[in-house]
């Protein structure tokens, strides 16, 4: 079954076709940690509807997720689980990291159970700071993160 | 020999009229889902990917396509690859019997009704097979669960549509349409819907259980297995299964219609089309089309106010709600019918 | 359209509706950039944990009464499908047939309720 | 008023008396409501027991204090009788820190004494089940013993992250012909609300055994406070309930406030009996939202936080932050309202009630979501005063429960309002209350906002650097999700010794594993939803 087109036609086709079309799609991981989560609820819900809009779907199992929205505080006791969340995604995906928690552990830098920033752990593409971020905050966490797969400037 | 290929190029083109009927249907009503949801969810819905969000299903397939597939290392690999397959399959089989204008029909098979009881409970076996397959706790408990559901449902179903074949006396989808296809004074239609009123509300209940659908729609119910059967599904396998729960949307619409709602008749319209030709066909299909769209918005209005039921409830609701009812129907009609 | 035809048709429509799924996934396979693998990738999903125990294991099916009832109830009701295309021709007679079928069916039913098969099989007693 | 009060001082005073008779032990009462006990090891368990048998039913907090020397344990004990609280001070020593478990008494104590094990290595000798709750089993040393110290420099450390893997023990057993199920729910699941776990066992989908497995938050949040200045404790005490942060400061400011002796304003008082009862209305709401995405009904989620982002706009114009203000902070408030703000709480007062109306009509006429819940996760009365459930699953459960008006703080004895109570203790009856309770806070909020007196909303003699005087406070509110108290103890330096915060949510989510068997899990999910917990709060 191991047929592959060769790697410079599917990276023009990924840059000119799909590329285009991922940014519209992606769709998001139900997955909060902490308070930063209830702001991530209230940006899907009816006032921001800023999910929906853009295409965004919760699903609730990461084998069909795109983007993981790291909502919170990650302690050590979660990162495992976390890092386990983000490999079991498949490809390609995407991480914005919301809140100073998930930035650099925020307001627990200094805990002896927090992780500094889950970029520790995971490769994260957009980051927004806030305690937590105010939803058009993460709103603009979006666009930014479209606008970077779609000039292709996701590497990994 | 040449008369086989005749047939099979016929037969060809009807199966990929078919297919392209569903797919673009199917296409449309996952944007048109959102944005009636959203809608009722005081939201706007999709609205970035092209005018009004349209190239939004574009997307995502565009997406899923090129998505990695993953197959855990615990699955049992044939079961799993097969499984989107066979559901894609058996989602598409009883459509092959349903008309959307008079002879526009893949196959007018003599035995259409009994045909699509035959198959519609087939897709069981696909949901089974993905449940076993992915060896993940919440798919399996799923799978069990839309067998279940598959089970009580399928004999209000098979019931609900008897007293239509007792009273049409054909099998086939056509003469279905046909018999429905005249009015009193000229405007009230004489659709099955009045006729059997009990059978309607049965089947439109057992459907939505066959569809899967709130407040039926347990065996992927979100807040409880995660995502039910196809929790282990990626890429363009999961594409699959998204793509034959849709395909079962239209079809259950679209069977809704002819059995009950009159097919491509309308009273008024209907008699005034049959005077123009070629395009007779057009608006047959028009009407057709519109009132799958009446029964679908119904069916995603319904996904927007109810709650989810309970699995005992669902199932007794079956047996001992649903079935009684359709025994009682066939019962009724039986003797309505001989007594006149 | 003749019926040989009608089933023809049905018959290649199986074949189409297995190649369509099968090739699209098989060009899907085709268009994917080659996939890294991650440790935690081919785990199986157990909510973001360590999966433990398996899935497979000799579990209560509290659906199966249902499905014994299923499998009764299956049968008969596809035996009513004949008089209802011919009951013309039989006339009274085969009604009051079936409706005593229809009687037994129900009485059948009755049963299985009375006796608590339509209950929810609980998985401890 | 003035009557009660006395009557309450001299039920103290004979608890006092007759403690320090029997037992050996000093005993005294203290202003608000509080007998202090201090016993030695070997007649701890002996008063306790006199003090169950003597109606104090509910055990409110099990503290661990690191002395320095020795450790100490403290126990908060309430009756609702006579309203008085017991805090009972045992000292234990450092090498052999051993006390008896007093689950046998109260089953509330459980998940405390794990809770106190591991964080100060207290062994509760007879407890059921004494293993670490919220770190992981492999975790070296007792975080909140004084010699425990953060990391004060953090740095990046790329790939070198240290995780803490998680291993539960299961057990694989049977069940009559077949074999149980572990089914593992959380910590991503959408119904779990946060990171908590469900170790779950299962029979078909009947669920035997349910063990909640917590600690996924933990953010060593008492610890951390040990390491800052009082006032910047507040925001810290927002990011524990996340959802009811007003009511947060507002529990940490009363334990200060009692410490250093300061009379808030009146103004300041009554903004923040409207500010508690909004972001109660807020948390109401979103309870109610969640409940519905957990039913499958996400139309509801989407209208409960519609209705509640009217509560955060009202927040917003305060504090300027939509979800953790940081507002109600030592000494009254951070600073006044917003010219014209009653007027738009009065405006609110007269839209909620409408949109209220549609979700009964919603609610009660659906046959489904009754059918859903009506007999779900019956919750006696007994069982729940037993296993310390506070708020509105113990109201909801018929015992009419509630600080605002048994153990009046700020101005709440000049409104009237009803502590409401449902008989059925089900999910649907906690449901309910949610709602009802909604009605109530609007009725406190119209006749505060009637009476708003003119002044100043900070307390003259707060200093700039607050250096509460030796001693210790226990001050207790009632959140939206139940009983939330802080005992503050201060050595005269500008930290506090030792933030201890007795969650809610954690006591309400302790007692959930005792009455959920048996159900199916449709029925555990919501029966969990109707708990209302928020992971920060539990873990802290």
């Amino acid at each position: 079954m191991e047929v592959k087109l060769p790697k410079v036609i599917l990276t023009k086709l990924d840059r000119l076709v799909f590329d285009q079309a991922r940014p519209y799609t992606m769709w998001p991981l139900t997955f909060g940690l902490a308070c930063c989560a209830i702001e991530m609820m209230a940006t899907g819900c009816s006032r921001y509807d800023a999910f929906e809009r853009f295409g965004m779907l919760f699903r609730a199992t990461p084998r069909q997720a795109d983007l993981m929205i790291v909502a919170g505080t990650v302690t050590k006791k979660m990162a495992p689980n976390v890092k386990r969340l983000y490999e079991q995604m498949p490809e390609p995906k995407y991480v914005i990291a919301m809140g100073e928690c998930a930035i650099s552990g925020g307001p627990f830098y200094d805990s002896y159970s927090v992780l500094n920033g889950v970029d520790e752990i995971i490769p994260v593409d957009v980051y927004v700071p806030g305690c937590p971020p105010r939803p058009e905050m993460l709103i603009d966490a979006i666009v930014k993160l479209q606008r970077k797969i779609k000039e292709g400037r996701i590497e990994r | 020999m040449s008369e086989l290929i005749w047939s099979i190029a016929k037969a060809l083109v009807g199966v990929v009229a078919v297919i392209l009927f569903l797919s673009l249907n199917v296409l449309f009503l996952t944007w048109l889902e959102r944005k009636v949801i959203a809608r009722i969810h005081v939201r706007y819905g999709p609205n970035r990917a092209g005018p009004f969000g349209l190239l939004q299903p574009i997307a995502d397939m565009l997406k899923l396509l090129t998505k990695e597939d993953i197959v855990p290392e615990k699955a049992d690999r044939l079961v799993f690859n097969l499984a989107p397959v066979m559901a894609f399959l058996f989602a598409l089989l009883p459509a092959v019997t349903i008309g959307i204008g008079s002879g526009l029909i893949a196959a007018d098979l003599p035995a259409g009704v009994l045909y699509i009881a035959a198959v519609s409970s087939l897709s069981t076996i696909a949901v089974l097979m993905a449940a076993w397959g992915s060896n993940n706790k919440y798919s399996l408990l799923g799978g069990m669960r839309t067998a279940a559901q598959s089970l009580s449902y399928e004999i209000p179903l098979v019931l609900s549509m008897l007293g239509i074949v007792a009273i049409v006396g054909s099998l086939s989808t056509q003469d279905i349409v046909e018999a429905q296809s005249s009015a009193w004074f000229g405007i009230i239609p004489k659709w099955f819907i009045f006729y059997q009123p009990l059978a309607f509300i049965v089947f439109l209940s057992a459907v939505v259980a066959e569809m899967g659908r709130i407040p039926f729609d347990l065996p992927e119910s979100e807040s409880e297995l995660v995502a039910g059967f196809h929790t282990e599904y990626s890429g363009m396998k999961f594409a699959m299964f998204m793509f034959a729960e849709y395909i079962h949307f239209v079809v259950g619409s679209a069977l809704l219609v002819t059995l009950f709602l009159g097919g491509w008749y309308l009273p008024v319209i209907s008699p005034l089309a049959e005077n123009l030709g070629v395009l007779k066909y057009l608006v047959q299909v028009a009407i057709f089309v519109a009132k799958m769209y009446v029964v679908i918005f119904f069916l995603m209005w319904v996904r927007g106010t109810l709650t989810r039921t309970k699995v005992n409830d669902m199932l007794g609701f079956g047996w001992k709600g649903l079935l009684p009812l359709a025994l009682l129907n066939v019962v009724v009609t039986g003797v309505v019918l001989t007594l006149r | 359209m003749s019926v040989s035809e009608a089933y023809l048709t049905v018959g290649i429509f199986v074949l189409v509706g297995i190649l369509f799924p099968a090739v699209t996934i098989f060009v899907a396979g085709l268009l994917r950039r080659p996939a890294k693998p991650e440790p935690g990738k081919y785990l199986t999903y157990e909510c973001s944990v360590l999966p433990f125990g398996d899935a497979r294991i000799q579990h209560n099916v509290e659906y199966y009464m249902y499905a014994l009832l299923f499998v009764l109830f299956d049968v008969e009701t596809v035996f009513l499908y004949p008089w209802a295309m011919t009951y013309r021709s039989f006339g009274m007679l085969a009604t009051a047939e079936v409706i005593v079928f229809i009687g037994i069916l129900a009485l059948g039913l009755v049963y299985a309720w009375k006796k608590g098969a339509l209950e929810w099989m609980r998985g401890w007693k | 008023m003035e009557e009660a009060k006395q009557h309450v001082l001299e039920a103290e005073q004979r608890l006092a008396q007759e403690l320090a008779g029997k037992f050996n032990a000093s005993a005294e009462a203290k202003r608000r409501h509080r007998v202090e006990v201090s016993v030695e090891r070997g007649s701890f368990f002996p008063l306790m027991e006199h003090l169950k048998s003597t109606g104090f039913d509910h055990l409110s907090c099990i503290t661990g204090v690191d002395l320095g020397e020795s450790l100490e344990a403290v126990y908060h004990l309430w009756r609702q009788g006579d309203r008085v609280l017991a805090e009972v001070h045992v000292e234990l020593p450092r090498e052999q820190p051993e006390i008896e478990s007093v689950v046998s008494l109260w089953r509330a104590a459980d998940w405390h004494e794990r809770e106190t094990y591991d964080m100060l290595g207290i062994v509760f000798r007879g407890h059921p089940d004494l293993r670490r709750i919220l770190l992981p089993e492999s975790f070296q040393g007792y975080p909140l013993r004084r010699d425990f110290k953060l990391n004060p420099q953090p740095w990046y450390r790329e790939g070198k992250a240290e995780l803490w893997e998680t291993e539960v023990k299961v057990e694989e057993g049977e069940a009559g012909e077949t074999e149980t199920m572990v089914l593992n729910i959380g910590p991503q699941h959408p119904s779990t609300h946060g990171v908590c776990r469900l170790v779950t066992t299962l029979s078909g989908e009947t669920v035997l055994k349910v063990d909640p497995v917590i600690g996924y938050l933990h953010r060593g949040i008492e610890k951390i406070c040990e390491n800052r200045t009082y006032p910047q404790i507040v925001p810290l005490t927002d990011r524990l309930d996340y959802i009811s942060a007003m009511a947060n400061n507002w529990g940490y400011a009363l334990a200060v406030e009692e410490l250093m002796g300061i009379k808030v304003p009146e103004r300041a008082e009554y903004l923040r009996v409207i500010l508690a009862e909004l972001q109660r209305i807020a948390n109401h709401l979103m309870f109610i939202a969640a409940f519905g995405a957990d039913l499958g009904a996400w139309t509801v989620m989407m209208y409960g936080f519609r209705e509640r982002e009217m509560v955060l706009d009202l927040m917003e114009q305060v504090s300027g932050q939509r979800l953790l203000y940081n507002y109600i902070t030592i000494g009254g408030l951070r600073e006044d309202v917003p010219q014209g703000w009653e007027d738009n709480v009065r405006i609110f007062l007269q839209e909620l009630p409408k949109r209220l109306k549609d979700y009964k009509t919603y609610f009660f006429n659906n046959e489904i979501f009754l059918r859903r819940c009506r007999g779900v996760g019956v919750l006696e009365p007994e069982l729940a005063i037993e296993l310390g459930v506070t708020g509105p699953m113990l109201r909801a459960s018929g015992v009419p429960r509630d600080l605002r008006r048994d153990e009046p703080y700020s101005v709440y004895p000049k409104f009237d309002f009803e502590v409401v109570t449902e008989q059925e203790g089900d999910t649907l009856a906690r449901f309910v209350i949610r709602l009802r309770e909604i009605e109530e806070s609007l009725r406190i909020i119209e006749q505060a906002i009637d009476d708003l007196p003119e002044g100043e909303v900070m307390a003259e003699k707060v200093p700039k650097v607050i250096r509460p005087p030796k001693g210790h406070a226990y001050s207790r509110v009632e959140s939206p999700k139940g009983e939330l108290a802080f005992y503050v103890v201060s050595d005269g330096s500008p930290k506090p010794y030792r933030v201890r915060i007795r969650s809610p949510a954690f006591c309400n989510l302790s007692a959930f594993p005792h009455y959920c068997t048996g159900e199916i899990i449709p029925d555990m999910i919501i029966n969990f939803a109707s708990v209302d917990i928020v992971m920060g709060e539990i873990d802290r």
